[in-house]
């Protein structure tokens, strides 16, 4: 479990809009937990969530870490019992499904498109059992599953347009690691803002790294483990003038934050989670992060199973229903302006009431 | 034992057969129409290309802009390799033959960022310097494969002793927040899993491969286990301090030069001073003298008194400390945290450098830097919105090693007794 | 006087065979002892015994009356002991300098080598010695002969007392040989003593001051120069008379078998290593190719049978071109190679030997049916074959590896002998065997040429040469100097055109001896 | 002669009799039944003892208990090591208990997971036949085949293409078709490689590394464009392959058992029987055993060379193929775990024979397939069973380690060990 420390800190700054109500529970489940004499009957009736990770694996510094974040925030919050397997390859998948089957899990999480074929399959052979998959939706849903997808752009072009007004060269950056749909939506999104913003103030602000014409054109590490060359990669863009720079590669990222760190002239953009709070050694340097609220989305499906409202489907999270954040600029807030937040905040506004429109 | 027959004459036939030469040639000419038909046609006249021949972010040893006009530089770049070719074709070059290969693939690189960046401008001093730490993990993995394979000991365990020493490096740094002592912490990891494959290989006289290939599953399997166990539960054990550019009085200045070897990581020193320190000790003093000869003819060195297994024991220790400081690149010079295979095969490339580099220290390093470079190279065009795939473009260093490969390198000359366990009777 | 080496009670036990059997052996300051014995005797490991490279299960070792412990060469190094070993201790990629110095490297500032230092050393040993050597010259690039010095100067230069020569000339030509021959009565009048290691009887009788023959690992007797001659040393040896003649009867050769035209061969650092050869061998003819080792007889034999591609020329078979026909097409064309050397080349050493006898045959019927070995024939082959050619095995799928030196030559004789063929190449065909299977490999030799086949013989032994060959083909650095017919020369006329000098009386007196000057 | 014939020609019978049956060299063979195993099974128990001792020392309840008491240490130490063991265990054979339940309730799903462990194992194991006899055939053929796994991902691409982009085909076609086209796609991967060693003297261990990562981009390239999932919008997944392509599965969730694991024992025999038995076979180790000599017998080295490769590379794409078309049905990125790199240990545990390949990739298999079971129940990461292959592999390979450990005797016979060179060897 990645960031236990700040696990807790996260979950109050959280707004998501369901939240308060859940909160309350919270309070009185670790008391009742606390004495030891119980432990049998706890152990039968204790409610089991299990993840299941697409290769990525659980520290991937992206939708694996942040949907079992939601599952952590359970275990501490409701008093749930979490598990969860590692996949080293998409043959896992369905075993691993079948192992959390066997072993009687509540609710089986799983995460990443790639897995939506196999949890399909599971869930038509386990109609009794509950499912949720992050970042996939079923057409049409699926009654026992709950898709999580989103719609990073949102928050994305929200980050573009503050990098924009940030910059101090007229150059940004962006790369990611594959050039594969949800990790191109957090770069269009960002393109998107820069240009909003370019046509709002008349500005010439240059994205590097992106093209909007082909998605799958553009700068790409073409790997989620080699920090290596989230590094280069991020030194070349500061090369060539970027001064805010949003990598899309999970730990690869991580690579990128530790080069603009040390050339200390470039800001960083985190993805998916609030990295001032999980990367908080970078935090001097994170100008904000695109907020995919995974977390935030499985808690409540672990509640809807929990208190029995559980019904399949899919959600969108998008920045009206708070699935989507563009985070805190936190130490970085001298940097925005009154001015300019307000603008984020119409364009957020904007966006909701569907004013703005993203392609 | 076959003997060799004696030199009877002193003139060599540089004859390059004839159908090699016709590829060539005409290899060379397809790289004049493509810079031509690719770059050379689809230029607007009077459009300059800017380099930049300062790197980001560094204040010293600015060097001005070099500013060329596209077109008319293009053009020259054309007429280079068809020249080439045409020589190629008609009279051929004899020795100088894989030289002129190399220079029209030169300019059919240069030509294609020139091309890119026409119009605008680009970072060629950052290209350089960031090929040169591109190449560091793979120069001292190659490094490290030359000391031990010198002796007479293969290690395909690089691999493994980089990604253990990546993780222990960030591990102990993280504990004692100190980035030397996490870079003993890795050189050590390195160490001793060096002393395994050492104790299997030269006193077990197990395979040396498969004693190799069991430290990498070893290190695989247990730095994952590690990660999942410790790290990933507690940040504060994987959050080494980082080195930082030292530069270097004086020499820091130089433009170009200074912020690409002087004003940079700490490793990146280290990798030189290696260079020169292996190139030397293997080659100008007697410990390197009785090292190679272990690794030629262990017999002979041991009818001579030396102890060929204690050599070959240092050697293999050697290398894993080599390979250990590469290991704590990763976390302690390039990005302050661990994850799971973050070496990413880097171990293996290394590999390739060393046979690439015949054995020679000077010879991996320019293998690691021709790696380094096509990595940055490949970078760079992404960056300038090349039309070619960001897959495809990643393919770009493994594709130029193996054409060089084929191409332009001779055979190389292994240890004689490379490989094979020494038996005293 | 007291000797300065003793051995008493020497014995060494390996599986299956007591290699030394309470030897004792003494040896006197500024004396030259020739050690006898046939192969496997035991003579190798005795002197590894003596250098540290061995452990002797019993016996202990004196030097100046002393009683030491070798347990390493650096022990017997230090001990004053050096050895010429059989095979060349030399690093090929090395120079002569760092081979001589390796293990007693002068150093400057430390551990930097200080080759120049060494080198005024060598030059100052060479001297004084008469053993001309270019201290910066690669090894790998000198001949055999000098490298010999090169060894000899290691030991010297080790400052050794005691030098050990283990079958120093083999690889050397006659005249080679008696240079070295002087070469080491002048150390020893220099005071150095010397163990001179050999199966020649001739050299034995020439240099050495005292004779000591071991059979089986014992010692059967002490003799002198004086005492003995070539008759009485051979029985002593192997323990009964022996033949030291093949018979052979004149034959008139019959069509060209194989010509060579202006064959051209160049080593891979593309240096000219078969300068523009020109040779035919007749059906029922034997050809022999005198040189020393080392003159581009083993490139040649490479070109002919296809194992190398050759750089210019022409070579055909029964009139068909082969230059650049691959090694089965040859053979399938009637041809058959021995070659030097049989465990890189002739064997797979893992492979049973029945596998082996069927190695350049398994793929046709009947071996083959279809994909698919006929085991059982192969078998049946193979019992065949070792009934046939008297190979010593356990049985046909026992191991080549586990084979002696002599049956591992014979298992490949009798591969290449057994199918029906036009021509044979051998190259040294008896190399390290004892006299018993010279004898037969021999007579097998001869019997093939009987038969009508064309026969090219290699081999570095003159005796071989001279007394197989009709004609005998001189190479020297690449070139064939002469082509002569074996009943008109003198063997010392071969051996000195083998140094590359043609004898100016013997030819003119006799200007038919000479078959054909290719110069 | 030294010996007496009369043994060696009783033991060369029954080594024959050996040859004819398992077509091993002989000298292999020279070993009583349980000289023969004893190694492997020591080799297993000490790294199974090893991982125990990782437990132990990475559980913290046992650090508590040790504070504790030092008997409620060890008391944990023994929980903690049993549970997790039992875990592997019924992870991978079964839980007795379990299937003796089921069975009593004739519940055919209950049944079904009773008995699933041990045929998932085998599943498990099917990838790494194939993968374990491609390096074990290069290692016999003289060459370090380390391209196993692009070989494999090539192979898994081709068989996926043609699983889905083909319509109409009958069962008894297509599948064989899309299986045969992974080889083919694996053999070609394989080939290059081999055709450079051939032609160019090029060393195969830095192109088969070169080729991994070059398909890997390859692979990633195809998916997330030209055979991306319509409708996906470019993730790197493929359609999934039609049903006549898919190889069977014999029994309904979640039991995955499936006809590729008997093709898989087929191409076992059929690799040992082309080794072994044909000429071709005796040609590939010929020039595997002394390249030298085999030039010299008139083999072609380079053609064998690039034949060995392609071969291996075909065995590969097998590994690939039988995947998708019997398990993923589909192809994505993370296709394989690294059976590529684990079948290198695989391969030299089974002595790089067919028949031991076979059952190392079902103890592979079986220690992936448990530590599932492991995870689940003991939280222990899977990896720990890579330390423990990496022991095992060690013990083998090592005979006299554990010869010490366990004071065996040594046997008579050296025994002879796989052959791999270093990089000089197999250059002609
Ligand atoms: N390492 C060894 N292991 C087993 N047997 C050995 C070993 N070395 C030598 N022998 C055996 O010991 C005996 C003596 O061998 P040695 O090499 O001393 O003979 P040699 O007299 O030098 O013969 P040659 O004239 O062939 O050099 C031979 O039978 C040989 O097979
Ligand atoms: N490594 C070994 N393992 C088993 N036996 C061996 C080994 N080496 C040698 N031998 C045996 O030792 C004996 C002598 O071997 P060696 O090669 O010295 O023969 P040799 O005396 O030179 O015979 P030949 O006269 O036929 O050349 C042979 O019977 C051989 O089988
Ligand atoms: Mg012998
Ligand atoms: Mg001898």
């Amino acid at each position: 479990a990645p960031a236990a420390p700040k696990a807790e800190e996260p979950a109050v700054e959280e707004p998501a809009v369901e939240e308060p109500v859940v909160e309350e529970p919270v309070a009185e489940e670790p008391v009742v937990e606390e004495p030891v004499v119980e432990e049998p009957v706890v152990e039968e009736s204790k409610f089991l969530v299990c993840q299941i990770t697409d290769t990525g694996g659980i520290d991937d510094k992206s939708f694996n870490q942040t949907a079992w974040k939601g599952i952590e925030d359970a275990i501490t919050d409701l008093g749930i019992e979490g598990k969860y397997l590692e996949s080293q390859e998409v043959a896992d998948y369905e075993k691993y499904l079948n192992a959390f089957i066997e072993e009687g899990c509540d609710l089986i999480v799983t995460v990443g498109f790639l897995i939506g074929d196999a949890t399909a399959a599971a869930a038509e052979a386990n109609p009794d059992n509950n499912f949720s998959i992050v970042d996939f939706a079923y057409d049409p849903p699926v009654d026992n599953i709950v898709g999580q997808i989103f719609q990073t752009d949102e928050s994305a072009f929200l980050a573009g347009y503050a990098a924009a007004a940030v910059t101090k060269t007229g150059i940004v950056g962006t790369f990611g690691g594959l050039p594969i749909p949800t990790v191109t939506i957090f770069m269009k999104g960002f393109v998107e803002g820069v240009n909003y913003y370019n046509e709002v103030k008349g500005t010439d602000v240059v994205v590097l790294g992106y093209d909007l014409e082909d998605e799958t054109k553009g700068l790409f590490s073409m790997d989620f483990d080699d920090q290596q060359k989230g590094r280069e990669l991020a030194v070349s863009l500061m090369d060539e003038g970027a001064d805010v720079i949003m990598p899309v590669a999970g730990p690869v990222g991580l690579g990128a934050a530790a080069a603009i760190q040390e050339r200390g002239n470039a800001y960083l953009i985190g993805v998916d989670s609030d990295w001032y709070l999980t990367a908080p050694e970078y935090g001097a340097i994170t100008l904000t992060s695109v907020m995919k609220m995974m977390d935030a989305t499985t808690f409540q499906v672990i509640e809807s199973v929990l208190d029995g409202t559980f019904t399949g489907g899919n959600i969108v999270g998008t920045l009206a229903n708070g699935g989507l954040e563009l985070a805190p600029f936190h130490d970085l807030s001298d940097l925005i302006s009154a001015e300019l937040q307000a603008e984020l905040d119409q364009i957020q506004e904007d966006i909701i009431a569907g004013k703005i429109v993203l392609q | 034992m076959t003997t060799r027959s004696q030199i009877i004459q002193r003139k060599k036939i540089y004859e390059i057969p004839p159908t090699r030469k016709l590829f060539l040639g005409i290899v060379e000419l397809l790289i004049a129409l493509v810079i031509l038909l690719g770059f050379v046609i689809n230029t607007e006249p009077n459009t300059l290309t800017r380099f930049v021949m300062t790197p980001g972010g560094i204040d010293i040893g600015k060097m001005p802009d070099w500013v060329i006009p596209t077109l008319p530089t293009l053009i020259i770049l054309t007429i280079i390799p068809a020249l080439i070719g045409l020589y190629q074709l008609v009279r051929g070059f004899g020795r100088a033959t894989n030289g002129m290969v190399g220079l029209s693939a030169l300019c059919l690189i240069f030509g294609f960022i020139t091309w890119q960046a026409s119009g605008t401008s680009v970072n060629l001093a950052g290209m350089f310097t960031s090929a040169v730490l591109l190449a560091v993990p793979i120069t001292l993995g190659a490094f490290s494969g030359v000391l031990s394979e010198r002796a007479g000991v293969v290690n395909i365990a690089i691999e493994g002793m980089m990604l253990m020493g990546s993780m222990i490096g960030s591990l102990i740094g993280s504990i004692t927040n100190n980035a030397w002592i996490g870079l003993v912490g890795a050189i050590l990891s390195g160490l001793l899993l060096s002393l395994i494959h050492a104790i299997l290989s030269i006193k077990y006289k197990i395979n040396q491969v498969i004693s190799g290939t069991v430290i990498n599953i070893f290190s695989a399997g247990m730095t994952a286990f590690i990660s999942q166990k410790y790290l990933q539960t507690n940040q504060a054990l994987n959050s080494p301090p980082l080195f930082t550019r030292i530069p270097i009085p004086g020499l820091a200045k130089i433009p170009l030069l200074g912020p690409m070897f002087f004003n940079t990581n700490v490793f990146v020193y280290l990798t030189f001073i290696l260079l020169i320190v292996i190139q030397v000790a293997l080659f100008s003093t007697r410990w390197g003298l009785r090292l190679r000869s272990v690794g030629e003819h262990p017999r002979a060195a041991d009818t001579l008194g030396i102890d060929v297994i204690r050599t070959r024991y240092e050697a293999v220790l050697l290398s894993g400390i080599v390979a250990g400081l590469a290991g704590g690149f990763f976390t302690l010079g390039s990005v302050g945290r661990f994850n799971e295979g973050m070496t990413a095969g880097k171990g293996f490339i290394g590999l390739a450098a060393m046979i690439f580099g015949n054995w020679r220290p000077l010879g991996a390093m320019g293998a690691g830097l021709i790696f380094g470079f096509a990595d940055a190279i490949g970078s760079k065009l992404l960056l300038l919105g090349s039309a070619i795939p960001p897959q495809i473009m990643a393919m770009a260093p493994y594709l130029i090693t193996m054409i060089v490969l084929a191409g332009f390198i001779g055979k190389g000359d292994a240890p004689a007794a490379d490989g094979e366990p020494y038996e005293k009777e | 006087m007291a000797p300065i080496l003793e051995l008493k009670g020497i014995t060494k036990q390996f599986p299956g065979v007591l290699a030394n059997d309470h030897i004792d052996l003494a040896l006197n300051k500024g004396e030259i002892l020739a050690l006898l014995g046939e192969n496997g005797a035991g003579k190798s490991t005795l002197m590894n015994i003596l250098y540290g490279l061995y452990q002797p299960d019993e016996g202990d070792i004196f030097i100046n009356d002393e009683k030491i412990v070798i347990n390493s060469p650096t022990d017997a190094i230090d001990a004053g002991i050096g050895m010429v070993h059989q095979h060349f201790m030399l690093i090929p990629v090395f120079t002569v300098v760092e081979n001589i110095m390796l293990g007693q490297e002068s150093v400057k500032f430390g551990d930097f080598l200080d080759r120049a230092d060494a080198s005024k050393k060598i030059l100052e040993i060479s001297e004084q010695f008469n053993l001309p050597v270019n201290p910066n010259d690669l090894v790998r690039d000198i001949p055999v002969g000098i490298q010999q010095k090169v060894e000899i100067i290691k030991l010297l230069y080790r400052q050794a007392e005691i030098l050990i020569f283990d079958e120093p000339t083999a690889v050397l030509t006659p005249q080679e040989a008696d240079e070295l021959f002087d070469i080491m009565r002048s150390l020893a009048k220099q005071g150095k003593s010397i163990i001179f290691i050999t199966h020649k009887l001739r050299e034995v009788l020439e240099v050495a001051d005292r004779i000591m023959v071991i059979r089986l690992g014992a010692v059967v007797g002490e003799t002198t120069p004086q005492q003995a001659d070539k008759n009485s040393l051979a029985a002593m040896m192997v323990g009964r008379e022996v033949s030291l003649v093949v018979e052979k009867e004149t034959k008139v050769p019959g069509d060209i078998v194989v010509s060579i035209r202006d064959l051209l061969v160049t080593d891979k650092y593309q240096n000219i290593v078969v300068d523009h050869v020109s040779l035919d061998v007749r059906a029922g003819e034997v050809v022999g190719i005198a040189g020393v080792q080392g003159n581009g007889q083993t490139e040649l034999v490479e070109a002919i049978t296809g194992l190398r591609k050759s750089a210019g020329g022409q070579v055909t078979l029964m009139g068909r071109d082969i230059t650049h026909a691959t090694p089965r097409k040859i053979t399938e064309l009637g041809s058959a190679h021995v070659p030097e050397d049989r465990q890189m080349d002739g064997l797979v050493l893992p492979f049973p030997t029945a596998e082996n006898l069927v190695l350049c045959t398994y793929y046709k019927k009947p071996f083959s049916k279809g994909a698919v070995l006929q085991y059982q024939i192969i078998l049946e082959h193979a019992k065949r074959l070792i009934h046939d050619f008297d190979i010593r095995t356990p049985s046909a799928l026992t191991p080549v590896s586990n084979l002696s030196g002599g049956n591992q030559q014979k298992v490949i004789i009798a591969r290449e002998l057994s199918r029906p063929i036009q021509f044979l190449m051998a190259s040294q065909p008896t190399r390290g065997l004892d006299v018993g299977s010279i004898e037969y490999i021999h007579k097998r030799l001869v019997q093939k040429r009987d038969e009508g086949c064309a026969v090219l013989l290699v081999s570095p032994e003159l005796d071989e040469v001279m007394e197989l060959s009709d004609r005998i083909a001189v190479m020297f650095r690449g070139k064939i100097l002469a082509i002569v017919d074996s009943q008109l020369v003198t063997k010392e006329q071969v051996g000195l055109m083998m140094t590359g000098e043609i004898p100016e009386e013997g030819f003119h007196a006799n200007e038919n001896r000479v078959v054909e000057r290719t110069f | 002669m030294k010996r007496e014939p009369n043994k060696f020609e009783e033991a060369g019978q029954v080594l024959l009799q050996e040859i004819n049956e398992t077509g091993d060299e002989p000298t292999t063979q020279k070993r009583s039944l349980w000289s023969a195993i004893a190694i492997p099974v020591l080799a297993i128990l000490t790294g199974l003892i090893i991982g125990a001792v990782l437990v132990a020392a990475t559980s913290t309840s046992v650090y508590e208990a040790f504070e504790h008491s030092f008997g409620e240490g060890l008391r944990t130490i023994f929980i903690e090591v049993f549970t997790a063991y039992k875990a592997l265990f019924t992870g991978s054979i079964g839980d007795p208990a379990k299937i003796s339940n089921a069975l009593g309730s004739g519940d055919d799903r209950l049944i079904r997971a009773a008995f699933n462990p041990f045929l998932e194992s085998l599943v498990q194991a099917t990838p790494y036949i194939f993968a374990g006899l491609a390096v074990a055939l290069g290692f016999r053929s003289g060459l370090f085949n380390i391209g196993v796994e692009g070989q494999l991902f090539i192979g898994a691409a081709c068989a996926t293409y043609v699983g889905y982009a083909i319509t109409g085909l009958p069962f008894i076609i297509h599948m064989p078709l899309a299986f045969l086209a992974g080889a083919l796609g694996g053999a070609l991967w394989g080939f290059i490689p081999g055709l450079l060693k051939a032609t160019t003297g090029g060393h195969e261990v830095i192109n088969t590394i070169m080729m991994n990562y070059i398909a890997f981009r390859l692979t990633e390239w195809l998916l997330s464009g030209a055979m991306t999932r319509p409708g996906s919008g470019g993730m790197p997944i493929s359609p999934l392959i039609q049903e006549s392509a898919q190889i069977p599965q014999f029994f309904q969730s979640p039991i995955r058992f499936h006809l590729g694991f008997f093709i898989a024992l087929g191409v076992a025999w059929l690799v040992w029987w082309l080794l072994f038995k044909t000429k071709w076979g005796l040609n590939l180790r010929t020039v595997g055993a002394n390249p030298r000599a085999a030039k010299y017998a008139g083999l072609s080295i380079g053609k064998s060379y690039a034949i060995a490769m392609a071969i291996s590379g075909a065995l590969a794409g097998m590994a690939g193929g039988v995947q998708i078309l019997a398990v993923n049905r589909s192809m994505a990125l993370g296709l394989s775990s690294g059976y590529g790199f684990d079948s290198i240990a695989l391969a030299l545990i089974g002595n790089n024979h067919p028949l031991g390949v076979v059952l190392t990739s079902i103890l592979f298999g079986t220690l992936r397939n448990g530590a599932t079971r492991m995870m689940v129940v003991s939280k222990i990461p899977v990896d720990i069973v890579d330390v423990m292959q990496a022991i095992i592999l060690m013990f083998v390979a090592a005979p006299a380690i554990i010869r010490s450990l366990y004071r065996l005797r040594k046997p008579k016979q050296e025994e002879e060990t796989a052959f791999v060179s270093g990089w000089g060897g197999g250059q002609s």
